[in-house]
């Protein structure tokens, strides 16, 4: 395992020193937690918003803390859940008196841990609500099953649910613009190469010279199939077609689109994904109002990549193009 | 031999366990790596250092599998953490507050709110591939031998062996809950993580007995 | 090679497409050339600002193109330099009357062929100045090699010499500023793994588990030495003290710093360097005033991260501080 | 064979010189990955290509090679494309502009100015590893050997081998110009990727001579 990194054990705490220092037009970190919260609180009466997750997929979650997306955000291990008490902490830190919505992506860890914090938090006063990010089409949608992952489309509910927020929305209101994000985004993505996760020391799967994995998530798993690289036209052909056609995208649809690199795959390359992405648009008629294209949920220095396209209605496109400022994300007022 | 139930005796419960996940940690990342995401072993490992301390300073069984769980919710983190941490926090209010002398029962009583919190927790039901598939029959198994007025040593052992047995009958299922779940049949052939600590820690139930 | 792409031949002609695309906000690609040129042009009578290099940099070049900072940005093949005739496409672009500043990277393929095409674009009657960043202490500078390699820290000057030129400078003034930065500003950089260049199709140099490069250039070069991989303090006290002895950098001193990754390695790590950082600046009496963490002057997917000091006066904190607009830095005003 | 110096002569020194790159691309590469960055047959070859197109539409020597130097002005990129781009325009003025018939003293004039325009760009002198190394003493070797009445086609047969040589004695040097000094003591043991290149060019000179 080549890292830059001193101890094993201290990753994540020695990373969120250093982040927050960086970022502290932004974020502070409470301190002995592992929550980033925003440098300058909201103002009392708005709603805060919490998201969080393992660590590993910056600049998720602590570059989305400020105005217009999170108030707190809560690092668990390296792709591990965090704890219900460090969530409990960034609710705390969110809550200015109009209750704290938790955008949670659907793993079973997250899911359990943030629900145990929710009842904590409760029990405290604190008026929180949640709401389960799964946007993962490579992941069959099942009653009987957990159901579909939570990974890169989290970040366009962050940016809409936040600007709900900043604007001044009720609790309910808040969860509702962000349930309708929910309904409307789908992603789904790819890797060349995997990932080593700093405490296991070897990668989390081998390939070979010619192969991908197909339908993975953001913890350095495998996806759900395995089989030869093709040309990147291809890959994001596939990609966009079981995005959309599970979105059931007609033509006309006004959509966010998020090209995300999983970490090592460059920006250059990302760009000819890109270029196939607005060509397939321009062919099925769909407008393209806003593209992300970098990294935005990655899976440490794993190749590979995914797309996400988002619906929009007038609300939720506004919403996305309301000011933020983040380490991560600037929108101008 | 400390007495099932009493504070020695989870005290060399929890050491055993906690021995077990340290030597078999690389193993646990490895099962999780081949179905989760790589950190079960070591998910668990960094939490039950934390928990044995915990236990340590207790004065009862009560006070110390509370602090036990409430470690575990602590340090653990992912689906393990909170099924582990809540399920004991929760299991401890059936374990001895030191007024009366420890009995079989109540252990079969503490390890089935453990079992009933997980249930309520994770929604898991058995053959979903999961720590639940080891647990449920375990647990009945013990309490089953029990009630045939065999030693708690005995059952304890029997319970082991259905723990044990159990973990590996997990290989071909195709997980339906936690993380393994979205590899769908590519899940199947390899044994769960979950599983097989919990296995572990049956073994230590009969090992210390 | 396992890369994202169709035709090797095409990988930067369809990256720029797929990012002017994205970056439609800030970038319009000028039709048949690889230069990218602000979507909205600055008022006339301002100086005009132009960058550019071989391309496997991104964010570099273009992601600098808008409001604040530069003009136009030029793109190369992969790490090869742009060709004249390019280069006068994007002076011609970002000239609007008050002449143009080249910001050019310290390679003799950079120099000469902004030489060639500043000469053509005199004989057009535009007036053209060149600065060149020469920031890499890793290299000696020597009156009789080609001196040392502009890097990381090119990206400080495009942005303080593209607020002075926003501010209305002269032509004069703005390159002054730019030497201003020239003279303050080292970088140095390590590779943990190296990268491949898609028309070559194999890694670029191999290291074995435990080496890394000291010294690395941004075009996939071995550095000046290989040595074993230590503790990422270690790695980051070595850059820090060669930078910041080379600039003689004195207790007191106020500075901006950038943490640059050099592709693969994630923000995870960038911040366990970034904390040490703080660490030392600390201790020897520099002031942060900014610190930039993140992607800025790549080289492909290599692993590895460079250091850069900026020495700053009240100008260059200001100039540096003032409101940018572009794909890949954003400043509020 | 062609006359030396002719349109024709010089389509047969282009076509075989853009053949051996083509064929020595990834040698030239390797030369390059090893002190440089790895593109230096790659730019060349991108450039040739287009260059021999141009050179087919022209109707004079002087044209032609005015527009060779322009494709490549215009294609190759980097070190090697300003120098021999840049080079070639200049080298054109010496070419004949079809009014006289060619001789050996225009395709000696023509490289001088080539060889003048390479020195006034990159600054380089012999013995700092690059292209210069060849160029300078080969196109010597050429110009001494035609004063002493030997055939254009000996003459340039020397040159070729006196080119070839030089290439391979840059292995030892400590490059001082171009993207190999960065490594300073490290480019010593490896042959210079330009002078190579170069090296080539003079075998073709000798070969359709
Ligand atoms: N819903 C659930 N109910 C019961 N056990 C579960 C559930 N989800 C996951 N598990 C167990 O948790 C184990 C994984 O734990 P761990 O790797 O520590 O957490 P994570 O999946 O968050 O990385 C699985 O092998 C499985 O036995
Ligand atoms: N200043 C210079 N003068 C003459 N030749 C040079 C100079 N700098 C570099 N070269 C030649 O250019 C060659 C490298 O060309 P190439 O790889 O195409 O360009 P780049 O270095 O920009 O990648 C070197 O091997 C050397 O022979
Ligand atoms: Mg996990
Ligand atoms: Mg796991
Ligand atoms: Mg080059
Ligand atoms: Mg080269």
């Amino acid at each position: 395992m080549k890292k830059v990194i001193n101890e094993v054990d201290h990753v994540v705490d020695e990373s969120l020193d250093g982040l927050a220092a960086a970022f502290a037009p932004w974020v502070r970190r409470i301190e002995g937690t592992h929550v980033l919260a925003r440098a300058v609180a909201k103002p009392s009466g708005r709603v805060g918003l919490v998201s969080g997750g393992g660590s590993g997929h910056e600049p998720a979650h602590g570059g989305y803390v400020g105005e217009g997306m999170l108030d707190a955000a809560v690092a668990g291990e390296v792709f591990t859940s965090p704890t219900p008490d460090q969530i409990l902490e960034g609710i705390r830190a969110a809550d200015h008196g109009a209750g704290v919505l938790c955008v949670v992506k659907n793993y079973t860890g997250d899911v359990m841990n943030f629900d145990i914090a929710a009842e904590l938090a409760k029990e405290e006063g604190i008026e929180v609500r949640q709401v389960v990010v799964n946007d993962d089409v490579a992941v069959e949608d099942s009653l009987y099953t957990s159901g579909r992952r939570g990974i890169a489309g989290t970040v366009f509910v962050h940016k809409i649910a936040g600007a709900a927020a900043e604007r001044g929305d009720d609790l309910a209101t808040v969860a509702a613009v962000a349930e309708r994000v929910i309904a409307n985004v789908r992603s789904m993505g790819l890797a060349l190469a995997p990932c080593t996760v700093p405490a296991r020391g070897e990668p989390t799967f081998t390939l070979g010279e010619d192969e991908i994995e197909v339908g993975i998530g953001i913890h350095g798993e495998p996806g759900v199939r395995r089989e030869p690289l093709r040309r990147a036209d291809d890959l994001t052909d596939e990609l966009l077609d079981r995005v959309t056609s599970d979105l059931g995208l007609e033509s006309g649809a006004s959509i966010a689109v998020m090209v995300n690199s999983m970490g090592a795959t460059p920006l250059l390359e990302l760009g000819i994904v890109a270029r196939r992405v607005y060509q397939v648009a321009a062919e099925r008629g769909w407008h393209i109002r806003t593209a992300w294209v970098g990294e935005y949920m990655t899976s440490l220095e794993m190749a590979g990549y995914s797309i996400t396209v988002l619906r929009l209605d007038d609300e939720l496109a506004a919403l996305l193009e309301a000011p933020a400022s983040t380490a991560a994300v600037r929108v101008a007022r | 031999m400390s007495e099932p139930g009493s504070l020695a005796w989870w005290h060399d419960v929890w050491r055993c366990f906690a021995a077990s996940v340290r030597d078999q940690r690389t193993w646990l990342d490895d099962l999780d790596a081949a179905i989760g995401d790589g950190d079960h072993g070591t998910n668990l490992n960094r939490g039950l250092e934390r928990a044995l301390g915990a236990l340590e300073t207790s004065q009862t069984p009560r006070a110390g599998l509370r602090s036990v769980g409430m470690a575990l919710l602590g340090t653990v983190g992912g689906a393990s953490g909170a099924l582990w941490g809540f399920g004991w926090t929760k299991a401890s209010a059936a374990a001895g507050d030191g007024t009366g002398a420890p009995t079989p029962d109540e252990v079969v009583a503490t390890l089935s709110l453990f079992r009933d919190a997980v249930l309520e927790r994770g929604h898991a039901e058995l053959g979903d591939k999961t720590m639940v598939d080891v647990l449920v029959p375990a647990l009945a198994s013990l309490a089953a031998e029990l009630g045939t007025q065999r030693s708690f040593a005995e059952a304890a052992a029997t319970a082991a062996s259905v723990a044990s047995e159990r973990a590996e009958s997990t290989i071909p299922l195709v997980a339906r809950k936690g993380r393994a779940s979205y590899l769908g049949e590519r899940s199947a052939g390899h044994e769960d993580p979950g599983a097989a600590s919990m296995a572990l820690f049956f073994a230590c139930l009969g090992e210390v007995s």
